[in-house]
């Protein structure tokens, strides 16, 4: 899919949200720094991947830009209007436009609702239509979802794990947003399965005119997804590229690590593999400067002093480290 | 997988059916009248004429109890209402909302706790009356601060989760919220708890009864019968036995009853 | 304002949340403590002097207020109705509610741990239903029932143990021991049905766990996975269960000592209720009160050192 | 790599288990077949649900509660498993087969501390005193690359990383110096950095301790990365075996071959990407014949009335579908590479 | 231990004489409530009485038939006026604490009733007494402001040792024992005085009073042998413990009454008032509710008081129903109408009674609900504040008539009927002072059937009084005030 307009549909800047961690008696709260200062931009109709380790706070971003949580700072603008001071009832109006798809295919629908209900409760919430035409418009929706129209009566836990993410899927689409989060919605699936999905989110895009953040930690589905991505540790984006130019040169040693440590099928695409060294620091601890520094094969002495800024390293492609 | 689970379901029913049935019958026919006292007849065993047979007024211990039977589904059903309401909506304030509201509603719950439902029980009284109402009203509050609780902690662990995010996603309500989406969740707990509170309203009536602070006499209730019984256990022990044996089945009913409905309601199963 | 000063705040506001409720009741109750204490045979004069020997001529609220300040200093003030400090009236019967608690919660322990496990254990046999059904029939009979029907089979039946009355520690621990055992069982047995009821869920949910798998993976004993592995996590909760269990038994357990005859706090709290003795009243609902935040707060540290997760650094 | 002939250290020949259901019981692995050699790592793929864990715990001796072989058996260097009493079964268990579960998060207790762990293994196989069992698990964890490894001994699981726990697990598995390492999907829960750490660590230790290794995974990359030979498995049974390359390169049962085409690459952005039609069908739908026939767009009439026996088809390469030979062509136009 | 100690010979009737008394031993005795005061002049609770009986004696202490007797004083003399009362001490009484009892202790002892220093009397009675004086060590005079036949129960009044402050800790009196402890809620412990001035008695060393407000815990504790006698047992219970005990029954001098409020409608009308004596059938209650062990009354007097008994009031209201309705329909109620039985919900006797009266009031057209109060609320909306329709209670009896019949006095305090007759009043004031014994009698025996006549109450009757006690114990003495007297109990061989 091409890049059908320059115009950013979402902007956040700055966003930052820090978790309290209860610390022992007496003593002050622990932070987690779960999202650190983060911008961009993602453009009308285009996919934006977002990868990164586990813990590294793409779910935060995507729950932040959803408006599922209040961002501890900074600020989200979609279409040009500002989120984050949106209240009450002007946050239940916002979400017809904005919605997230979730990573776990089990916990995000309710057990004790059936799939029918499921779907039929965001036009009930935004009062849409007639009883008997939610039913329709939900009937509906299963069929483009590739489900059989039966499945209304179901619940759940009757459902394998590619249904579920159907469902939650559909659920999304029944407000016809303009933009959707798709929180890693293919990582609790199969490899078989995966495909269908990610087969039915691309026919949906198209099919809606979506635009798309997508948050996964499998690269490969991230390359075949996006049109751009967006690397991030740490709760800190460190690359943002086009999706070819990041997988043919990425410039920041995390992403090369990353990209180089994809198990393959395919002898030909084993790279040199640059296995990194020591733990993923914890987020309640997050090192100075450069927050990749401590496994950093790359490191030199003053990445452990400053936070790189942002520099271009081709177009549309930027990455934030000070060896390059 | 499921054999003994359907055995506490079946069993707590039953044991809950006959009591019910026991109760209903007692509207259309009991064998005499409740308080029609026979000096000559005082203390007559089990037997033909008064299968239960007679207390120390000669009265006839079936009818009583059937009777009984009445107040004690009311005491019981009562209670539970107003303790798992009230509990319902503290504790769904409380954990919903959070913050100082939390911290405000829990605190007075403590305090609640802490404090003695026969005080609380004692004031209704004198207030009002000692009847039957007001016992109910003091142990359906005293039983509050416990689902309070349960709907709480249930509320604290279900906000956060992806459904109840999902909820709110498309632009659900806090009320849809709480009562679509997190409460049929907790049901599961709250039924343990209602049916564990039905069974403590009996015994704790019985308590107040033995204070004097229940129903009043001569109307019969399990409670107070089991205390009068006491002074007679080795002249009628029959006397003790149809009340306590009463309470002990319908309590017991009750506990099979919630693990059997806990478990029928677990989606899972 | 640190954690633990919130805490502590928090909870001076909530006992004197309760102190004022006590206040307020007896404000609205009919009864005089002096005429109480003297009953029917009391005449004028001598109910007038009590009363302003007692200060209970004096308005409730000012009598609250003077006891709170005492309170504050640490005087727990002077019970109407035994003319004895209250701190010293309870203190006095503290050993038998404690005993009686410990021994309880000892004999719960015993009796609980065991059944739980063999219940969650045997989840799908008939004898685990056996045991569910046994341990829920201890709560359902009633607790006078269950009273005296321990005396009348292990005192006068067997005579192995008296059938009420208290021996003090101090005179012959033996003797003590003897005299709380009985009473001790009948308050253990419908808290081994909730005990018993918990850990089995607990310990079921914690069968589940990937870590039982990795023991058995070991070589482990069955033994070892159950008793040591899963026990321990299936604790954790049964803890708070238990903490509360403790703390109401501590506040006294009426029916078990009038059965058992045993000067407990339970009697106390009731008589002194029926006798309208303020600062007694008060003083046992504030050291209720205080029993059952310490109570929480030893389990907040117990959990601690079950539950390593919590301990953050 | 172990050549063929040897007697492999392990064997699974037809293993046929039952799993009790609501239904009553339920076949969910009919006629396994697999082996391992002495000091070489196979892998087993296949989607979720086929029967890989079950599989895995068959060896172990650690079914599911009521679970029951109803044929078929596990050979164990000349031990025959499923006859072994309990007893004998719980002192093979992390004295000769060991085993690393997919979930580092909750394969540990987390309340005890990671040394605590560590250390019943060797004080249980090797009578070991307190002490040297402290110092010798010191000295595995040092080998699976943890530094600090005092430090460490005193933590709590919850306390260390993803990739750091999953290391403690390896560590522990190997405490007493299995023969046989079974790998449940190692790797699954942990990122593609550490995940490689992990699976270079395992490679090392086969390389150096000669432990054979089961490596179970459905994902295809870390299969072919790591394993000399494959076993695919579906609706449990094993479809093909094969040396890891040749599967690859030409895999000869259609289902393989669907696997294969359905990973995303970047070639394909455009397009949509293969997925296998229809879904795995439950074990109460599985009729007679093949149980991929109905998703397969090569069945003929006979796949759906006779069940496939396994046929070796090239040198240590079997395969269990009815089209296997003839079908060879056909399989060549899905080539990969 | 058993209960039954010792190979049972004889049963327990009649063969009293033939045993040996046995010097020594201990008993433990179940006492429902704590003492209220140890200190003998504050105390007036029975159930302190009941115990501190044994520790302090007045100059004159009563007998089990009621009668006063010298106890600390020797002999004493009454003068014709009947103002002065004149007292010699006994020889070598002796306090607990060794000190021979004098003259000036006995002055210190009614001075300090008479609240003489504080200016605030601890007891009322003697707010009477003009002044004491001691002539010598040996005697003392009283002198009293006005006549007052009646006062002479209060020489029962314990004396106590002069400057000694401490007797609400560690009270210390001249009686057959010795104050020990006093744990509240569990015991009060006596031991033998053995300077004790009447020879050979007391028997036992020591005396346990248990404090057991449950009577299910008492019983159950007789039966174990964990406590040795049982007094006031419930005479229901008798069939369950059999024969291993002996039984000591007999009338405890209470009257057991049902009062209506007389300032209240429908109570104003003396024929609603005669028309319920008419419905009350007592006979039925004494059988239903005492098990046939109680004396049917007439009027607020016990039989056991011989001397001031009027006879013959029970069967005034001998049941009669029509009699009853048509007494209602006198009075305007001849559909009947509802009213509220008030019972303390401690006294299950009352409550009990109060079941069966309203089934019998019933039959008249009489609703009469019952409501159970808190005994702190009884003494205070009820019997102090006087709001309440009916009530049952029991009065506890006393040595002296006028105690028992003031009562309903119309200027005194505790009236709680209401009942307002200047007659009675007259025949009251009258007996206090008339010093003839016989014309004093009959005045008391006229009050008690003007309170008949005017069906002021409906009596129901004096329940019997049982102690049980082991078989190895004898000596017990029934009193007719509520006093446990351990100085003659003893073991049997
Ligand atoms: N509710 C919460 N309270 C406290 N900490 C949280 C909470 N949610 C997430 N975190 C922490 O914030 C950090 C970022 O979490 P987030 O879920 O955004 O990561 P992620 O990149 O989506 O990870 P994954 O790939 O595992 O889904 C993590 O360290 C996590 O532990
Ligand atoms: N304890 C159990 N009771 C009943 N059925 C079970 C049990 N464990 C597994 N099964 C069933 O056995 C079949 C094989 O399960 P198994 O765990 O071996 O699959 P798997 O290949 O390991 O899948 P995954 O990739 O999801 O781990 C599945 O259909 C599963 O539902
Ligand atoms: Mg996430
Ligand atoms: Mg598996
Ligand atoms: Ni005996």
């Amino acid at each position: 899919m091409s890049i059908s307009s320059l115009e950013p549909l979402v902007a956040i800047d700055r966003l930052t949200k820090r978790y309290p961690a209860a610390a022992g008696f007496g003593k002050p709260k622990a932070w987690v720094n779960a999202v650190n200062g983060v911008s961009f931009n993602i453009r009308s109709g285009e996919t934006l991947g977002l990868v990164g380790e586990s813990g590294c706070g793409k779910s935060t971003t995507g729950q932040l830009l959803a408006r599922l949580m209040e961002p501890t700072s900074g600020s989200i603008r979609f279409r040009g209007r500002e989120l984050t001071t949106l209240r009450g009832r002007e946050i239940r109006e916002m979400r017809k436009h904005i919605q997230l798809i979730f990573q776990d295919p089990y916990a995000s629908l309710n057990p004790r609702h059936t799939i029918g209900s499921i779907l039929e409760e965001p036009l009930r919430v935004h009062r849409s239509g007639s009883l008997a035409e939610r039913r329709q418009q939900a009937r509906d929706m299963l069929e483009t979802v590739g489900l059989d129209r039966s499945y209304a009566s179901r619940y759940p836990h009757e459902l394998s794990g590619g249904q579920r993410q159907r469902i939650g899927i559909a659920r999304a689409l029944m407000l016809r947003p303009s933009f959707v989060v798709a929180d890693e919605p293919v990582s609790a699936l199969d490899v078989s399965v995966q495909s269908q999905i990610l087969n039915l989110l691309k026919e949906l895009q198209r099919h809606f005119a979506l635009t798309t953040l997508f948050v996964s930690h499998d690269l490969n589905v991230v390359q075949y997804m996006s049109d751009r991505v967006a690397v991030m540790y740490l709760g800190t984006l460190v690359e943002l590229a086009p999706a070819e130019a990041l997988f043919r040169g990425a410039v920041h040693p995390y992403t090369r690590a990353l990209l180089s440590a994809i198990p393959s099928v395919r002898d030909g695409e084993r790279r040199e593999r640059i296995v990194l060294r020591g733990e993923v620091p914890s987020p309640l601890h997050p090192p100075a400067g450069c927050p990749f520094h401590t496994r950093c094969p790359q490191a030199a002495a003053e990445c452990a002093l400053v936070l790189p800024d942002w520099k271009p390293v081709g177009l549309d492609h930027y990455a934030r480290c000070l060896l390059i | 997988m499921t054999r003994n689970r359907n055995v506490h379901l079946l069993v707590g029913g039953a044991l809950i059916g006959a009591m019910l049935a026991l109760m209903l019958v007692s509207w259309l026919y009991v064998p005499y009248d409740v308080n029609s006292m026979n000096p000559a007849g005082r203390f007559l065993a089990p037997g033909a004429k008064h299968l239960l047979g007679t207390d120390n007024f000669g009265r006839d211990i079936l009818s009583r109890v059937m009777t009984a039977s009445r107040t004690a589904f009311q005491v019981g059903f009562l209670t539970v209402l107003i303790g798992a309401a009230g509990g319902l909506l503290v504790g769904a304030a409380a954990g919903y909302v959070g913050g100082w509201l939390d911290e405000a509603l829990m605190r007075l719950m403590d305090a609640m706790m802490a404090f003695p439902g026969l005080l609380l029980a004692l004031m209704l009284v004198a207030v009002f009356q000692p009847n039957l109402t007001n016992t109910i009203v003091a142990i359906g509050l005293m039983a509050v601060p416990g689902f309070a609780r349960i709907v709480r902690s249930g509320f604290v662990q279900y906000k956060e989760m992806d459904f109840v995010k999902a909820a709110r996603g498309i632009g659900a309500g806090p009320l849809s919220i709480v009562f679509r989406h997190i409460f049929p969740n907790i049901l599961s707990p709250f039924i343990v708890a209602a049916t564990m509170s039905f069974s403590g309203a009996i015994l704790a009536e019985a308590g107040l009864s033995y204070l004097g602070l229940g129903i009043q006499p001569p109307d019969p209730s399990w409670g107070r019968m089991l205390n009068e019984a006491q002074s007679y256990i080795a002249k009628a022990p029959w006397y003790t036995l149809a009340p306590g044996l009463m309470i002990t089945m319908t309590v017991l009913g009750f506990n099979l009853l919630g693990d059997g409905l806990r478990d029928w309601n677990d989606p899972k199963r | 304002m640190t954690y633990a000063w919130r805490r502590a705040f928090t909870l001076v506001l909530t006992v004197l949340l309760v102190l004022m409720m006590t206040f307020a009741v007896f404000r609205i109750i009919p009864g005089n403590p002096a005429l109480t204490i003297l009953g029917m045979e009391a005449d004028e004069a001598q109910v007038a002097a009590l009363e302003a020997k007692l200060g209970t001529d004096r308005p409730l609220g000012e009598q609250f207020a003077s006891w709170l300040g005492g309170v504050v200093s640490g005087d727990l003030g002077e019970s109407l109705k035994f003319s004895r400090p209250v701190g010293e009236l309870i203190l006095d019967r503290l050993p038998v509610t404690a005993s009686l608690a410990v021994l309880s919660m000892a004999i719960t322990i015993v009796i609980a741990v065991p059944l739980g496990i063999a219940a969650a254990k045997s989840q799908r046999r008939a004898s685990g239903w056996w045991i569910s059904l046994l341990s829920q029939l201890g709560l359902a009979v009633p607790s006078f029932w269950l009273g005296i029907l321990l005396v009348l089979l292990f005192a006068l039946t067997f005579h192995w143990f008296p059938a009420g009355g208290y021996v003090r520690w101090s005179e012959s621990p033996l003797e003590a021991l003897r005299s709380l055992f009985l009473p001790a069982l009948a308050v253990a047995i419908p808290q081994v049905a909730v005990v018993v009821r918990y850990l089995r869920t607990t310990m079921l949910e914690q069968l589940k766990q990937d870590y039982v798998r990795t023991g058995y993976s070991k070589g482990l004993k069955e033994q070892a996975v159950l008793y040591k592995h899963v026990l321990k996590n299936a604790l954790i909760p049964v803890v708070t269960v238990m903490g509360m269990i403790f703390a109401d038994v501590l506040g006294g357990s009426l029916v078990v000592e009038q059965v058992f005859a045993l000067p407990g706090l339970g009697r106390l709290l009731v008589s002194s209720i029926g006798a309208r003795d303020f600062p007694l009243v008060q003083g046992m609902i504030l050291f209720t009160a205080v029993t059952v935040i310490a109570i929480n707060f030893a389990v907040d540290m117990l959990y601690r050192v079950l539950d390593p997760r919590i301990r953050l650094k | 790599m172990a050549r063929g002939k040897e007697t492999p250290l392990l064997r699974l020949d037809e293993l046929h288990i039952e799993l009790p259901t609501r239904q009553g019981m339920r076949a969910v692995l009919e006629g396994v077949s697999l082996s391992v050699g002495r000091g070489e790592i196979v892998g087993i793929v296949g989607e979720s649900g086929c029967g890989k864990s079950i599989t895995a715990q068959a060896v172990m001796g650690l079914l599911p509660a009521g679970a029951r072989i109803a044929g078929g058996a596990i050979d164990y260097a000349g031990a025959e498993l499923t006859r072994l009493s309990p007893e004998a079964m719980r002192r093979l268990r992390g004295r000769e087969i060991a085993m690393v579960f997919q979930d580092p998060m909750t394969s540990l207790n987390p309340v005890f501390t990671v040394g605590e762990q560590l250390m019943e293994g060797p004080r249980l196989h090797l009578a070991m005193s307190r002490k040297d069992a402290y110092n010798h698990s010191i000295g595995m964890l040092e080998k699976v690359g943890l530094a600090r490894a005092e430090q460490l001994m005193r933590e709590y699981p919850h306390r260390l990383s993803g990739g750091m726990r999953q290391r403690v697990m390896i560590a522990m598995a190997l405490a007493c110096r299995p023969k046989l390492l079974i790998a449940d999907e190692p790797t699954t829960a942990l990122d593609v950095t550490v995940q490689a750490q992990i699976l270079e660590l395992l490679r090392d230790l086969n390389r150096t301790e000669g432990t054979s290794v089961l490596l179970i995974s459905h994902d295809l990359g870390v299969i072919s990365e790591m394993c000399s030979r494959v076993s695919v498995m579906y609706a449990g049974q094993v479809a093909e075996t094969a040396p890891a390359a040749e599967l690859f390169r030409s895999p000869a049962h259609p289902y393989t071959a669907g696997l294969l085409r359905s990973i995303p690459s970047p070639d394909k952005r455009n397009e949509a990407l293969y997925a296998i039609p229809g879904r795995v069908p439950p074990p109460e739908e599985r009729s007679g014949g093949c149980p991929f026939a109905a998703r397969c767009d090569r069945a003929v009439a006979a796949c759906s009335g006779v069940r496939p026996a396994s046929r070796l088809i090239a040198d240590r390469h079997e395969v269990r579908c009815l089209l296997a030979e003839e079908g060879r062509p056909f399989v060549r136009e899905y080539q990969l590479a | 231990a058993c209960g039954s100690g010792g190979p049972a010979k004889t049963p327990a009737t009649g063969a009293e004489a033939a045993k040996e008394p046995i010097q020594g031993g201990s008993v433990v005795v179940a006492v429902p409530q704590d003492p209220d005061y140890l200190d003998p002049h504050l105390a007036v609770a029975s159930g302190t009485q009941e115990m501190m009986f044994n520790v302090f004696e007045g100059l004159l202490k009563p007998n089990e038939k009621g009668e006063l007797q010298p106890a600390v004083a020797q002999e004493y003399k009454v003068s014709p006026d009947g103002l002065t009362y004149t007292f010699t001490l006994r020889d070598g009484v002796k306090f607990h604490n060794g000190k021979t009892v004098a003259a000036e202790d006995v002055k210190f002892s009614y001075e300090r009733l008479m609240g003489k220093e504080t200016g605030k009397p601890l007891s009322s009675a003697f707010a009477n007494v003009e002044a004491v004086d001691t002539p010598d060590a040996k005697t003392v005079t009283v002198k009293l402001k006005k006549n007052d036949v009646s006062f002479m129960s209060n020489f029962t009044a314990a004396i106590l040792p002069k400057g000694y402050d401490n007797q609400n800790k560690a009270p210390i009196g001249t009686g057959p024992f010795k104050f020990v402890e006093f744990q509240p809620n569990q015991k009060l412990v006596i031991e033998k005085n053995k300077d004790y001035y009447v020879k050979g008695v007391p028997y036992l060393d020591k005396v346990e009073f248990r404090i057991m407000p449950d009577a299910e815990a008492s019983l159950l504790a007789l039966k174990s042998g964990d406590i040795d006698m049982y007094p006031r047992i419930g005479n229901e219970r008798i069939a369950e413990l059999g024969d291993q005990f002996r039984y000591v029954e007999g009338m405890q001098n209470m009257v057991q009454l049902m009062t209506m409020n007389i300032a209240r409608k429908p109570f104003d009308d003396p024929r609603v008032r005669q028309a319920i004596n008419y419905a009350v059938d007592t006979d039925e209650i004494i059988k239903v509710v005492a098990d046939g062990k109680g004396t049917k009354l007439g009027s607020n007097m016990s039989p056991v008081m011989q001397k001031y008994f009027q006879e013959g009031l029970e069967s005034t209201y001998n049941v009669n129903v029509d009699k009853a309705k048509s007494l209602l329909a006198e009075a305007g109620l001849k559909d009947g109408f509802s009213t509220t039985i008030s019972v303390p919900s401690n006294y299950k006797f009352h409550v009990d009674t109060a079941q069966v009266i309203a089934q019998q009031l019933a039959k008249v057209g009489i609703t009469a609900k019952i409501e159970m109060v808190e005994w702190a609320v009884w003494l205070d909306r009820i019997y102090k504040g006087r709001d309440y329709d009916m009530t049952i209670i029991g009065l506890t009896g006393k040595l002296d008539p006028h105690e028992v019949l003031v009562r309903y006095a119309s200027d005194y305090k505790s009236n709680f009927y209401n009942y307002n007759n200047p007659e009675y009043d007259k025949l009251i004031k009258a007996a206090q002072v008339e010093l003839d014994d016989a014309k004093r009698a009959q005045l008391y025996k006229d009050a008690q059937k003007l309170l008949t006549k005017d069906a002021v109450a409906v009596y129901i009757m004096d329940p019997n009084f049982t102690v049980a006690m082991k078989k190895e114990l004898d000596g017990y003495k029934l009193y007719p005030i509520y006093v446990q007297d351990m100085s003659t109990i003893h073991r049997v061989k």
